[in-house]
């Protein structure tokens, strides 16, 4: 790569694909955490980590696109987000009440 | 005669009075309202017999339609001719006499206003039965006398001998209904109608085939309901009822409707050869058959019994002959005798403290002498002596048998010997000889007696003054027959002979039945135990039915093959999920790994397809 | 500029993230997770999404993360214990994360090969003006929902989160 | 907005209202669906009072769009059969309300709002013109039959419920795929059009079509029904369910069956019906002969007579594969009918139910003695269903078996002995619960009928008479629909021709 191209490069801004690569990464890591994490909790950030890489790629789309759209899709993520933290932890509350355990593994009793 | 509903009305006003207010009424005004309804509507009878001419002018009333389906009608008509005005005759005479004797003979049951509401609903459904003037209205009154003598008979509820019999009476007679039904949905079919004028006036122009079977399930029905051979068996039972009831409904009314109906269809029987054949046959068979019963049997009811069922079949041998008229006859003098021997056995048990076993009676002609000269006049009518009301209709039954077949009358005179035999052996052992049973024997209170007299007038006279043939003339031309003495004296002497022999064995020389019985012992085992006819129904129809239904197609069929299969599925299904269970292992994270895997799944699928575009 | 503000920002998100996910603590992963997010918010601000990177500061940063926090207090969680019980996760996990990430950049690239560059300046529609107004037009019906959803929400917390009262 | 559909509303409003209530204000919740039901009954009247006779079609029409895409359509109208079957609906709720009045002590809120909602989906399901509503109103009747098993039950309740759930969730997931098998033909989910399409040959079926999407209803309707061999629910259902649930279940639920086949089988695809007539009618007589032969020997109350409703119902598929004007106007009856006597027969034992604690027939005995107005009212609903004439069976059974002998006499023979077997079974139990000695536990806690319980009864009693006797009030409408049925779907030449007699021999048995 030439240094000029280097420079037309760097002004010319970010390829928007490497946006979209950074949601996909922080997706991913979110889904590991999501898999391997055994304390609810955690599970349970990894999901809002997942959820704001999505958010990621809905505002890199809006960009794209010029369309304040995808902006107020984030909206609503965050507000459900918000909402579903507060349940989630709610029920998480209720299940340590229970069961005095965050450890998922040992929440297993689903099945009668 | 705009009054003509008047006349079913009456007893049913009575009966829901009764029924609804009976228990507690004073029994005083039970007796008024239940014997007072009968009463007018016998009343009423008389007064549209006046306006009709008895009948000559028939009647016809539509009420209102009862079922309308386009084309098809049925309403609720009612209709008088002659026929019908004698059976409204002795229904309500015969009715009205009886409800006043069961005001003196149940007067100390337990349930007494419901004994007189159901014995009002009865003659409803009887008046009902008898001024139909269609096949289903008629049917209504079939059901319905066949109801109320399933709950008179199951009157005495405690005893389990009585609700069985109760049950018995119906179910056998469902399965003539059975047929009757058939015979309903066949006229239909074929006469697009069930109003009795259309059927009968279109009847002759029908194929054969197609009203010998209409005649023959009719005939079904009628062998149900009136006792013939081979449903006769729920009649001796029905003698679990209170004896009033025996002798209204089980002798003098309801089980005549057979004879009734067959007769009502007379324009369909003349043109079924066969059926009318089946039902000479079936008549003389039952009458026989009956009355061999009937020769020596101990309760006193059971042999007025199988005496009614051997009567009833002289009927059926009278109408299948072709001498409806004379059927009707006897009938009419049937009600007469019939009665009063039931409603004199009542005295008689009455004044043995409810004793029916004839062996523990005996002398009381002392104690009881109104009822023993009654109950002579009815066993000399039914043993046909004359000029007693019995001998004028079975000789003219006997008479047309012998035109029809000389065999049948043979048989018909013997069983006219066997049955003046039963009877007065009945008579000889209750009212002769020494007192056997325990207490003191006495005479019964007015209400009962008067009644028996009454009745005995009846038998006595009443053969002769209404003579039913000659009132029938204009619907059942008399056949002009020679005159044959030797039948007369066939008949008489037959009936003589019967009487001697019972005066020899019964009075004479006591001892001789025991010594006959013992020397014949399988014979009269035999007889004595009805031919097992109801141990061979249980057997063969009753118990197979049950206990199939309960091994074969409840256990079997029901629970074991079509829940099996079900539950089957169910294994199977469970079977595959227990497999599919392993994927539900409870751990969330493995949850998760298949959610990853999944979406994986899902983004080639996309792709693909996407690619595919 | 611009590259230099999304690598290094790219950078902080992607440690930042790792650390949620590999902390044994879970408030330290907590603490993790509002640095992914603060950095976001500054990657929003680049793409022109001014109303959302505040809003990502304030309530995910702040109101959720917090939230977060008290539970983590609360229930005084500690380090987590190991416990393999998910043989599928053992064996499928890090497969399907990587054939996930492959397929999800395979398809990023593969849609959108050239499709542009973002400079910080070029979108502008991301106001607190431009997006109330399409929340209060536009968007009206989904937004009323949304307010139902939150309220529901509460109600459910309260009554999940109360002790039994009898 | 028209009279109909005010009554479809009432119950759902008042299933509402009825929810916000307090749990604690039990009475309240009572008086309120109890209000609720009758309105719904007073108001049903007016659709028999505001009923044209003399047209054919539907009537108290209305047709809004519901869903633009695909096109379902809120299409509701009655006619001649399923107007008396909406106001035998909104009759028997008030009395299952008012029989629960007492027996329902948990829960009781959500057992009178369930009762609404079951109100609310069987009226649907009689008035809906429109496929996919109808598939909607038949399943949300589900949901409430099966918790009020599964909730308020005997000890097998769950059992019972799923095996209910299951077995006709089974028959309407074919349902829905037939529908949506039709829609994808016809465009359209609107019963009326559909039937126009079918009728102008606008769509044309083949055989295999018709003859498949005529199953998927049949078996649907069939299990319904229960048509014999998809009946063994029944039983279990009927012993396990409450008395509300029994009433309710075999009054009109059972009838939604015999309904479907008669509304939607037989008009859309009349050649399939005629082709598969012969085997159903065998189907319906062995279910006629084997219900009550098998009823005969159950030793549990509630069992026999959920046996009995089986040999009942066949008559009620005997009468419509009978194709006969006569057949199906006595097979409509006979639904009605059998709603009355049989609903009358489950609310008894549930009163016997709830003296003595016990459904095994062993267990009483002499209760004539102690209950005499008790034993009365079942005699007289025993005569009703064994089909004495004067009371309403008579005129049902009667007028199928004369279709039924109009088409082909021989089944009608073997149809007829079912009549003969319910004397048998029903007689025998009124014999074994009433007649006898009185036991000590039947003596002590058998006291007879009370001011509520006369409410209950006194009007089946009273319908069963009228029924019986003066047959004008409810058959003309009943009479133009059918004969309109049958001649739209060119049925009404007869199946077999002129009636043959064939073997007279074997009628003078």
């Amino acid at each position: 790569m030439e240094p000029a191209d280097a420079l037309k490069l760097l002004n010319s801004g970010v390829p928007i694909s490497w946006y979209l690569t950074l949601s996909a990464l922080l997706f991913a890591i979110g889904v590991a955490g999501f898999i391997f994490r055994r304390n609810i909790i955690t599970v349970f950030m990894c999901i809002e980590l997942m959820l704001n890489a999505v958010n990621l790629s809905f505002i890199t789309f809006a960009h794209q696109h010029k369309q304040a759209s995808g902006q107020l899709f984030t909206f609503f993520v965050m507000v459900v987000a918000a909402a579903e933290a507060a349940v989630g932890l709610a029920i998480i509350l209720t299940v340590f009440r229970n069961r005095s355990t965050l450890n998922i593994d040992k929440i297993n009793t689903l099945k009668n | 005669m705009q009054n003509l509903w008047l006349i079913p009305a009456l007893p049913f006003v009575g009966f829901l009075i009764n029924g609804l207010f009976g228990r507690r009424l004073p029994k005083m005004v039970t007796n008024i309202v239940a014997v007072g309804s009968v009463v007018l509507s016998f009343l009423l009878v008389v007064m549209v017999g006046l306006d009709s001419d008895w009948g000559a002018k028939p009647v016809h009333v539509s009420y209102f339609t009862w079922i309308g389906i386009g084309s098809f009608n049925v309403g609720w008509d009612y209709m008088v001719d002659k026929l019908t005005m004698i059976m409204l005759m002795i229904v309500t005479g015969i009715g009205s006499l009886i409800h006043i004797y069961a005001t003196g003979y149940m007067e100390h049951e337990e349930g007494y206003y419901r004994f007189f509401a159901y014995l009002n609903l009865f003659m409803f459904f009887m008046l009902n039965l008898v001024l139909a003037a269609n096949y289903l209205l008629l049917f209504v009154g079939w059901e319905g006398v066949g109801l109320c003598s399933y709950l008179l008979i199951g009157f005495y509820f405690l005893k389990k001998s009585a609700t069985n019999a109760g049950n018995k009476a119906f179910i056998v007679n469902r399965i003539g209904d059975f047929g009757f039904s058939l015979a309903m949905f066949l006229i239909v079919v074929n006469f697009g109608s069930l109003d009795f004028g259309k059927v009968f006036e279109t009847a002759p122009g029908k194929p054969v085939d197609t009203l010998t079977a209409i005649a023959l399930l009719m005939l079904l029905g009628a062998t149900g309901k009136s006792a013939q051979i081979p449903l006769y068996v729920w009649l001796p039972d029905a003698m679990e009822g209170p004896t009033p009831v025996s002798a209204l409904i089980h002798a003098a009314t309801m089980v005549t409707a057979g004879v009734y109906m067959c007769t009502r269809s007379a324009a369909i029987f003349t043109h079924a050869p066969i059926a009318m054949e089946a039902v000479a046959l079936i008549g003389l068979a039952t009458a026989v058959f009956a009355a061999t019963i009937g020769l020596v049997q101990n309760d006193i009811k059971k042999v007025f019994a199988y005496s009614t069922v051997s009567q009833l079949g002289y009927m059926f041998l009278g109408v299948g002959v072709g001498a409806f008229s004379a059927g009707i006859w006897h009938l009419m003098t049937h009600a007469f005798f019939k009665a009063l021997l039931f409603l004199g056995a009542g005295s008689v048990i009455h004044a043995c403290h409810g004793e029916q076993d004839m062996r523990h009676m005996g002398g009381l002609k002392k104690y009881a002498p109104i009822t023993f000269w009654t109950l002579l006049i009815a066993s000399l009518a039914i043993g046909g002596v004359p000029p007693f009301a019995g001998f004028w209709s079975k000789d003219a039954i006997l008479v047309a048998a012998y035109h029809h077949a000389p065999w049948m009358f043979w048989l018909g005179a013997i069983t006219a010997g066997m049955t003046a035999f039963y009877v007065f052996r009945a008579l000889f052992m209750t009212f002769f000889g020494e007192y056997r049973g325990h207490g003191h024997p006495h005479e019964s209170p007015v209400s009962m007696w008067g009644p028996l007299a009454a009745l005995a007038v009846l038998s006595t006279v009443g053969g002769y003054f209404f003579n039913v043939p000659k009132i029938l003339d204009s619907m059942f031309p008399l056949a002009e027959e020679p005159e044959n003495p030797m039948l007369l004296i066939v008949s008489i002497g037959a009936g003589v002979i019967g009487i001697a022999i019972a005066w020899y064995m019964y009075v004479a020389n006591t001892e001789l039945p025991n010594r006959i019985a013992e020397s014949v012992r399988g014979l009269y085992t035999l007889l004595y135990n009805k031919y097992f006819v109801d141990e061979i129904y249980d057997a063969t129809v009753v118990h197979p039915v049950v206990e199939g239904s309960r091994a074969v197609l409840w256990r079997g069929i029901d629970q074991s093959v079509i829940d099996g299969a079900v539950n089957g599925v169910g294994y199977q299904s469970r079977g595959i999920g227990s497999v599919l269970r392993l994927v539900q292992s409870g751990s969330i994270r493995s949850y998760a790994t298949w959610v990853v895997l999944g979406s994986v799944a899902v983004i080639v699928v996309m792709g693909v397809i996407g690619r595919s575009f | 500029m611009d590259i230099f503000f999304f690598l290094l920002f790219a950078f902080i998100a992607l440690i930042a993230a790792v650390n949620v996910v590999l902390q044994r603590h879970p408030i330290s992963s907590a603490l993790s997770l509002v640095g992914v997010m603060g950095s976001l918010a500054v990657l929003y601000l680049l793409l022109g999404a001014e109303f959302i990177a505040m809003a990502q500061m304030i309530v995910y940063a702040g109101a959720i993360m917090v939230l977060f926090v008290f539970v983590i207090m609360l229930l005084n969680a500690g380090t987590e214990e190991r416990t393999g019980r998910s043989w599928l996760a053992q064996i499928f996990g890090v497969p399907a994360m990587i054939a996930l990430l492959g397929l999800l950049c395979f398809f990023a690239y593969k849609v959108f090969p050239n499709a542009g560059f973002v400079k910080f300046g070029d979108f502008t529609g991301g106001g607190a003006k431009e997006i109330g107004y399409a929340l209060f037009t536009d968007y009206l019906l989904p937004f009323e929902v949304t307010s139902i959803l939150i309220l529901i929400a509460i109600v459910g917390a309260i009554v999940l989160a109360r002790k039994e009262l009898d | 907005m028209n009279l109909l559909d005010i009554v479809i509303a009432i119950p759902a409003i008042g299933f509402i209202l009825a929810l916000l209530i307090p749990r604690a204000q039990e009475q309240a919740v009572r008086m309120v669906t109890l209000v609720f039901s009758l309105a719904a009954f007073v108001l049903s009247l007016g659709l028999a009072v505001g009923y044209q006779t003399g047209q054919t079609g539907q009537q108290f029409v209305t047709n809004v769009v519901w869903i633009a895409n695909p096109e379902i359509h809120y299409h509701v109208g009655i006619d001649g059969i399923s107007l008396w079957l909406i106001i035998l609906s909104t009759f028997l709720t008030p009395i299952a309300i008012l029989l629960s009045w007492r027996y329902i002590h948990q829960q009781s809120k959500e057992f009178f709002a369930l009762l609404l909602l079951l109100e609310f989906g069987l009226v649907g399901v009689f008035a809906a013109w429109d496929l996919f509503l109808f598939y909607v109103f038949w399943e949300i009747v589900l949901v409430p039959m099966y918790l009020l098993i599964g909730i308020w039950g005997h000890d097998r309740r769950i059992y019972a419920a799923v095996k209910f759930f299951i077995f006709t969730f089974a028959g309407s997931v074919l349902m829905l795929a037939a529908i949506i098998y039709l829609y994808n033909l016809a465009g359209t989910f609107d019963y009326a059009l559909i039937l126009d399409q079918l009728r102008s040959g606008h769509i044309t079926l083949s055989h295999t079509q018709e003859t498949f999407l005529f199953l998927a209803f049949f078996i649907a309707f069939a299990i319904k029904v229960p048509l014999f061999p998809l009946h063994t629910w029944l039983p279990d259902a009927h012993v396990e369910a409450p008395t509300a649930g029994s009433v309710m279940l075999a009054s009109v639920m059972l009838k939604m069956g015999t309904y479907g086949l008669l509304r939607f089988c037989v008009p859309m695809f009349p050649g399939a019906a005629r082709d598969n007539a012969p085997w159903i009618i065998i189907l319906a007589i062995i279910g006629i002969i084997y219900g009550a032969l098998v009823a005969m020997v159950q030793p549990n109350m509630k069992k026999l007579v959920a046996y009995s409703s089986v040999s009942h119902l066949g008559f009620v598929v005997l009468g419509i594969f009978s194709f006969t004007q006569l057949g199906l106007d006595g097979a409509v009856y006979q639904m009605l009918n059998h709603g009355i006597s049989t609903g009358a027969l489950f609310l008894l034992v549930g009163f016997m139910y709830e003296r003595r604690h016990s459904l095994a027939i062993s267990d009483y005995g002499g209760v004539a003695t102690v209950a005499p107005w008790l034993s009365t009212v079942f005699l007289i609903t025993t005569l009703a269903s064994i089909g004495l004439p004067t009371l309403n069976n008579f005129i049902g059974e009667f007028l199928v078996l004369q279709g039924a002998a109009q088409a082909n006499f021989t089944w009608s023979v073997f149809a007829a002995l079912g009549v003969i077997l319910s004397a048998c079974y029903m007689l025998w139990l009124y014999q074994r619960i009433f007649y006898g000695e009185t036991g000590e536990e039947v003596r002590h806690h058998m006291p007879d009928l009370n001011i509520r319980e006369w409410c209950c009864i006194v009007p089946l009693i009273a319908l069963m008479v009228w029924m019986g006797v003066y047959t004008n009030t409810f058959l003309p409408p009943v009479t133009a629909t059918d004969a309109n049925v049958l001649q739209q779907s060119n049925m009404n030449t007869p199946l077999r021709g002129a009636v043959t007699l064939s073997g007279g021999g074997s009628h003078a048995r």
